[in-house]
């Protein structure tokens, strides 16, 4: 096993797409250092990407941001700017862990562990988020809900690695919201999570949404139905609840030690129904 | 396993050390350096028994690689009293009973010094939020909140 | 004479809610106990305690056994 | 003062006792200079490392180890074969530290290693070839009764039934409490309730996962330093399955991080010990978070049906009830105390409580918290609640109108002595807590509890240093805070300062037997213990001063810390300070000490009411508690600030059991939720403040009136947060935990219910 910490994006991917065997790349290292503990991993290369300066800094970019796959929650939380444009996102990525994990665990992270849970995915997803990729044949950006494939694989080929999240231009009247359903009130896993992301008019009619669930099905989902439900209307009584039943009919969960099919199912629609409600009153309208 | 040399800084000593690639900072301080003030209750971040500093922000040091602390900033529940002199939240520990078997306490210590470096007066829901990631199971919680607000409320007197 | 009470899983294995036995001390108790009632034994062996006048004795097997006391036959505790 | 006298507690003065000092253990775990079980090393120390066995049940055919062997760095490996099959009464502890022809659970140890380093270690376990066949398995208490589940003991006939049975089966024993005639009692009632309850296993999840070293010298001679709850029994338990002289073991016991039960017995120390013998070298032996879940005991789960009569007028005439419980792989779970402590807080006529002990495929339970009775209270108290509600009467009305009271005849045999219930009731009715206005979604839930106490063998030394301070030797592991009383008590007999006074956990070459720090006993029994020892020395330093003064001894009365002549008529001198005793001690006959020994019995019951307020989120299910307070009967409160921390750690140790902790098997057996991640213990944001009311009615059996406390705070708020539960939710909940899914189901259950009528 072996351990380099590169100061460039292209050191970076040189290692990563070198014959060393099996590599892992290591931003916060809140899920790589258990997976390397409980035996479920055992990379011949660590690339340490918290080096490149690059990869360490939130830049404005075209009106929206682009956040470096080596920013740590906690950092993001402290960046105001981010934190107005994108509450859900950050709110989404706040939630993750404890104080100690928001001290390292990162964005880019949580995307690439690629698990169905990963708070701050749904977010993204539903904020319309792409990742800029990184690999030995050059740059790529891409959706978010692309690299998730399933359970802890993503549509990353060897040697590639995302650099940074990039989030878009905010339009006026817009506000977004992620909420998770997990027993405890922190250090839990989610259950479910909901992002909801949408865009008003001057006379508060929805013209623009994006729903985004978690822990429902193999990966995070986006759910075109439920933003269908709000899309049109005032976001009113009606339309959410029709947007909590197309949530809930788009789940395919698993039952598991953290809940059943039938909870997730049901609390799914609840909780998309509740991000709707905080994402409106963030674009400014009423319910 | 290729071994690691590095050089940091410890509770504001300069400090050098070979270490494993898959040993984490918590096995370095605790095996290598006698620092055993960190304690490993999981090895999963899910416990904080073994927050340090580093950097000036609360890890887990059992989610750092030994390796990864080239350069940095660290300090660990060794290095929060001064001298002889007792933290306020040290005082503020032992005057409210703050603990029962002592093994989540440098934890909970260095974690609520890091609360209070940047929040000097929080309310009780954000201690709570904030120590959320330290587990301690004899106290339920109760004196510990009450400890970190005294000893923000007596750092604030300064 | 000392009336020892015995309930639930004693008094199944004795036969009866109450017996008779000469014995100064709970050491002297137990073994003429198990003596006049072999089905007791097995119990007996596995550890007891003997509650006297309500104040339950798990070790003290001299401590003597004043005329008239409420003598009571428990298992022995174990704790957390 | 002679040396059996009881002080009244409730008038008697004070200096110490009562207060609350600063711990003297104190500023060792703020530094971080206190040395826990992980925290000792030793030159040349090897890793020790433990195989496990995946499959739930399997039969081991063989081990290999010789691929192990030969990996570099590895010194020692052992099974089963390396320990010695003594005495029956260990056979099942020998059994689980080591499976012997079976696995009988998941995580159940076959061999383990002694490597120069973790990661060598690691490796040759991966080298271990074991051969296993593997057997069907059964995890469930309900399921491992039945006839034809798999089978775990061939041996095992069900104990205390009439006529034994024929066959052997996965029910150890039977037990059966109580008096009078149930059936008798449910015919003079008015209102009657059924209920079935089931609770999961939960572990105590002390954050300290188990840790020893262990060095054996080629002569025999062993050193263990454990983090342990009683190092008396590891000492007697591994000086037994190693065959050993128990003095050429010696045990020190680490400052523990946390036992609740969970460290009073062996699993690793016995496998350092005999690799440490095989390699000629010290190991260190420190268990995962994952095997501290996996391997060490958790509690029992339990499966129970309650039966109880009401009165319109409140008056219980009869109750009944019938408790499961599985206790792992080896007999032993708790059911005993739980079905003793079923109805211990009532006065009733006809009451009877009914037991079975059963194995599964699961780790052997250890003790958890007062034993069995949690589980059990949860179920008697929720039956309570809904049979006030059906009568319209207060729940403490109901429970004050059958509480038990001295002279009362307990449901488990004895009459008990002076007990504090009703004071706990009365004082929970005047609580502001129980009058507070609720919030939409929220219930309040009351519930009782009671626990036995226990004492033991205890042995205390007592030395009066030179400087007229003094080192105190207990044998007592300090679980939570116990230096600290034993030095307030100790200091109050002599009159000298607390500071001037230093207590130790002797090792146990240093001092004589000591019972496990267990059962709620530490400030009963060392304290008791300690009282005395402090009497005989005081008896011995005023002998001295009698000999200095040239007087008769009995002329000599000891007060304030000063000898002083009893009166005028034995002469006139100036009083001697137990520092000027101390000073001359080499010239007035050679050191002073005291000493007791002492089976302790008389510990006092303790009872202890807890009051709930719970809100529901009646869309998830998810529970959010938002106000507690715990009232208990303490006896006296030595260290109130210790005595408040074991009332509200039980509190939330029996939040987390009643709402989100559980053991998730799966189909194939093995344990999915083994960290704490997924073993999901309360947080910090999961909790209010935790309110405390310490009642002291002096236990009659101690000289201070003391009464345990540790345990009897975990019993009532299963029940008591499951009643406001299902006040909030206007359903009964009657299985723990209360997790989400299974309040949501509920509630939907009942919404389906209303909509079909």
């Amino acid at each position: 096993m072996r351990y380099e910490a590169p100061t460039t994006i292209n050191a970076a991917v040189k290692l990563l797409a070198g014959k060393a065997g099996q590599a892992r790349v290591l931003a916060g290292g809140t899920d790589l250092l258990v997976q390397m503990r409980t035996d479920r991993v055992a990379p011949d290369l660590i690339v340490d990407v918290k080096r490149i300066p690059a990869m360490r800094a939130i830049a404005a970019k075209s009106g929206g941001f682009r956040i470096g796959a080596a920013v740590s929650g906690a950092e993001l939380g402290a960046n105001k700017a981010l934190r107005k444009a994108w509450p859900g996102v950050v709110e989404a990525a706040n939630l993750i862990g404890s104080t100690q994990i928001q001290s390292r665990a990162t964005l880019a992270g949580n995307l690439c562990n690629a698990s169905p849970a990963a708070d701050s995915v749904p977010a993204l997803v539903a904020a319309g988020a792409s990742a800029a990729v990184a690999g030995p044949r050059g740059k790529r950006t891409v959706p978010v809900e692309s690299i998730a494939v399933g359970p802890g694989k993503t549509s990353l080929k060897k040697g590639e690695i995302v650099e940074a999240i990039i989030l878009p231009k905010r339009a006026p009247r817009s506000g977004d919201a992620y909420l998770r359903f997990i027993p405890r009130t922190e250090m839990d896993i989610a259950v479910v999570g909901a992002g909801v992301n949408l865009t008003l008019d001057s006379k508060g009619v929805c013209t623009a949404a994006r729903v985004a669930l978690g822990a429902v099905a193999e990966r995070v989902i986006l759910v075109p139905e439920a933003a269908a439900a709000l899309v049109g209307t005032k976001v009113d009584a009606a339309a959410l609840k029709r947007l909590a039943a197309a949530a809930s009919a788009a789940c395919r969960p698993i039952d598991d030690k953290r809940g059943t099919k039938e909870f997730r199912i049901k609390v799914a629609g609840v909780l998309a129904r509740r991000a709707a409600e905080t994402a409106l009153k963030r674009a400014g309208g009423s319910k | 396993m290729s071994t690691v040399r590095v050089s940091t800084t410890i509770n504001g000593d300069a400090v050098a050390y070979l270490c494993e690639v898959d040993e984490t900072l918590l096995d370095v301080l605790r095996d290598r350096l006698g620092l055993t003030g960190s304690k490993e209750g999981c090895s999963t971040g899910d416990c904080g028994a073994c927050s340090v500093m580093l950097d000036g922000r609360v890890v887990c040091s059992c989610l750092v690689l030994g390796a990864e602390a080239e350069g940095r900033d660290i300090r660990t529940v060794e290095g929060l009293a001064a001298g002889d002199k007792l933290h306020p939240l040290q005082e503020k520990f032992l005057e409210f009973a703050a603990l029962q078997c002592g093994v989540c306490t440098p934890g909970f210590l260095v974690a609520a010094k890091a609360l209070l470096d940047r929040n000097p007066d929080p309310s009780e829901t954000e201690i709570r939020f904030a120590l959320a990631g330290n587990l301690c199971r004899c106290t339920g919680y109760d004196k510990i909140v009450r400890a970190v607000q005294s000893a923000a409320a007596e750092l604030r007197k300064g | 004479m000392v009336q020892v009470k015995l309930s639930g899983s004693f008094k199944q294995a004795a036969g009866r809610a109450e017996v008779e036995v000469e014995a100064a001390n709970i050491h002297q108790l137990l073994t003429r106990l198990g003596q006049d009632h072999p089905k007791l034994k097995p119990m007996l062996d596995r550890g007891v305690a003997v509650a006297i006048d309500g104040q339950i004795y798990r070790d003290d097997q001299f401590r003597p056994i004043p005329a008239g006391s409420e003598v009571f036959l428990l298992p022995r505790l174990a704790g957390g | 003062m002679p040396l059996d006298s009881n002080i009244d507690p409730a008038t008697h003065k004070f200096n110490l006792v009562g207060t609350r000092p600063l711990r003297p253990d104190g500023v060792d775990k703020v530094t971080g200079r206190a040395k826990f079980g992980a925290d000792a090393n030793a030159p040349g120390m090897l890793v020790g490392k433990i195989l496990r066995s995946p499959h739930p049940h399997a039969r081991i055919r063989s081990i290999n180890t010789a691929k192990a062997a030969k990996l570099p760095g590895v010194k020692a490996i052992v099974t089963a074969a390396d320990f010695k099959e003594g005495k029956r009464a260990l056979r099942d502890v020998l059994c689980n530290v080591m499976a012997r022809g079976k696995a009988l659970y998941d995580g159940h140890a076959v061999a383990a290693v002694a490597a120069t380093s973790a990661s060598v270690a690691r490796k040759a376990l991966k080298l271990i070839q074991v051969d296993y066949e593997i057997l069907p398995h059964v995890t469930d208490v309900d399921e491992a009764m039945k006839p034809g589940a798999p089978l775990l003991h061939d041996d095992m006939i069900t104990a205390h039934v009439d006529p034994a049975p024929k066959k052997p089966s996965n029910v150890a024993a039977r037990c059966e409490f109580g008096h009078g005639d149930p059936e008798v009692g449910f015919k003079q009632a008015d209102v009657v309730i059924e209920r079935s309850f089931r609770t999961e296993a939960t572990h105590q999840g002390y954050i300290e996962p188990h840790a020893c070293l262990a060095s054996m010298g080629m002569d025999g001679q062993g050193e263990l330093w454990v983090c342990t709850q009683g190092h008396y029994m590891v000492r007697n338990t591994c000086a037994a399955l190693l065959g050993m002289d128990v003095s050429k073991l010696r045990v020190t016991a680490s400052e523990i991080g946390g036992g609740f039960g969970g460290k009073t017995t062996v699993f690793i120390e016995p496998v350092a010990l005999a690799l440490s013998r095989k390699a000629g070298k010290p190991v260190k032996i420190v268990m995962s978070r994952e095997e501290v879940f996996r391997a060490s005991g958790p509690t029992s789960s339990s499966s129970m049906d309650v039966k109880i009569g009401v009165t319109k007028a409140g008056r219980i005439t009869g109750a009944l009830a019938e408790i499961r419980m599985q206790g792992g792989a080896f007999a032993g779970a708790p059911v005993e105390l739980g079905a003793m402590s079923a109805f211990a807080c009532y006065d009733l006529e006809h009451v009877k409580s009914v037991g079975w002990d059963v194995v599964t495929n699961r780790p052997k339970q250890a003790a958890y918290r007062a034993p069995g009775a949690p589980m059990v209270a949860f179920a008697v108290e929720s039956v309570l609640d809904e049979l006030a509600r059906k009568i319209g009467m207060d729940p403490i009305e109901l429970r004050l109108k059958n509480a038990a009271k001295e002279g009362t005849q307990s449901s488990y045999g004895p009459k008990y002595n002076r007990i504090g219930l009703r004071q706990c009731l009365e004082a929970t009715r005047n609580h502001p807590h129980y009058t507070a206005p609720l919030g939409p979604n929220e219930g309040r839930g009351v519930a009782a509890g009671f626990w036995f106490n226990f004492g033991g063998q205890t042995c205390v030394s007592l030395n009066i240093n030179i400087d007229g301070t003094v080192a105190l030797a207990v044998g007592t592991p300090d679980i939570g805070g116990s230096r600290a009383s034993m030095c307030m008590i100790a200091a109050e007999e002599l009159g000298i300062p607390y500071d001037k006074v230093r207590a130790i956990v002797a090792d146990t070459s240093s001092l004589g037997y000591n019972d496990i720090s267990e059962g709620s006993r530490v400030t009963f029994s060392t304290g008791l213990a300690t009282i005395q020892a402090a009497r005989d020395a005081i008896g011995k330093l005023c002998a001295r001063a009698a000999k200095t003064w040239g007087i008769s001894p009995e002329a000599v009365v000891w007060e304030n810390g000063h000898a002083k002549p009893s009166s005028p008529n034995a002469g006139d001198f100036a009083p001697l300070s137990l520092a000027d005793i101390a000073k001359k001690a080499g010239n007035t006959g050679g050191p002073i000490a005291g000493h007791f020994e002492v089976n302790a019995d008389g510990a006092g019951v303790s009872f202890a009411i807890h009051l709930a307020d719970a809100a529901v989120d009646p869309e998830t299910g998810r529970v959010q508690i938002k106000r507690y307070t715990v009232i208990q009967d303490a006896g006296k409160a030595v260290h109130p600030s210790y005595v408040e921390g074991q009332f509200q750690g039980g509190a939330v140790q029996g939040i987390g059991w009643a709402l989100n902790e559980e053991y998730v098997y799966g189909k194939d057996g093995r344990l999915q939720n083994a960290g704490f991640l997924d073993y999901r213990i309360p947080v910090a944001s999961d909790l209010p403040m935790i309110d405390t009311v310490i009642v002291e009615v002096p236990n009659p059996g101690h000289p201070y009136g003391v009464r345990g406390v540790g345990e009897t705070s975990i019993v009532p708020p299963l029940a008591a947060i499951a009643n406001a539960v299902s006040a909030a939710a206007d359903v009964r909940l009657t299985e723990l935990p209360m997790s989400p899914p299974r309040v949501l189901k509920a509630i939907d259950g009942k919404a389906a219910g209303k909509a079909r009528r």
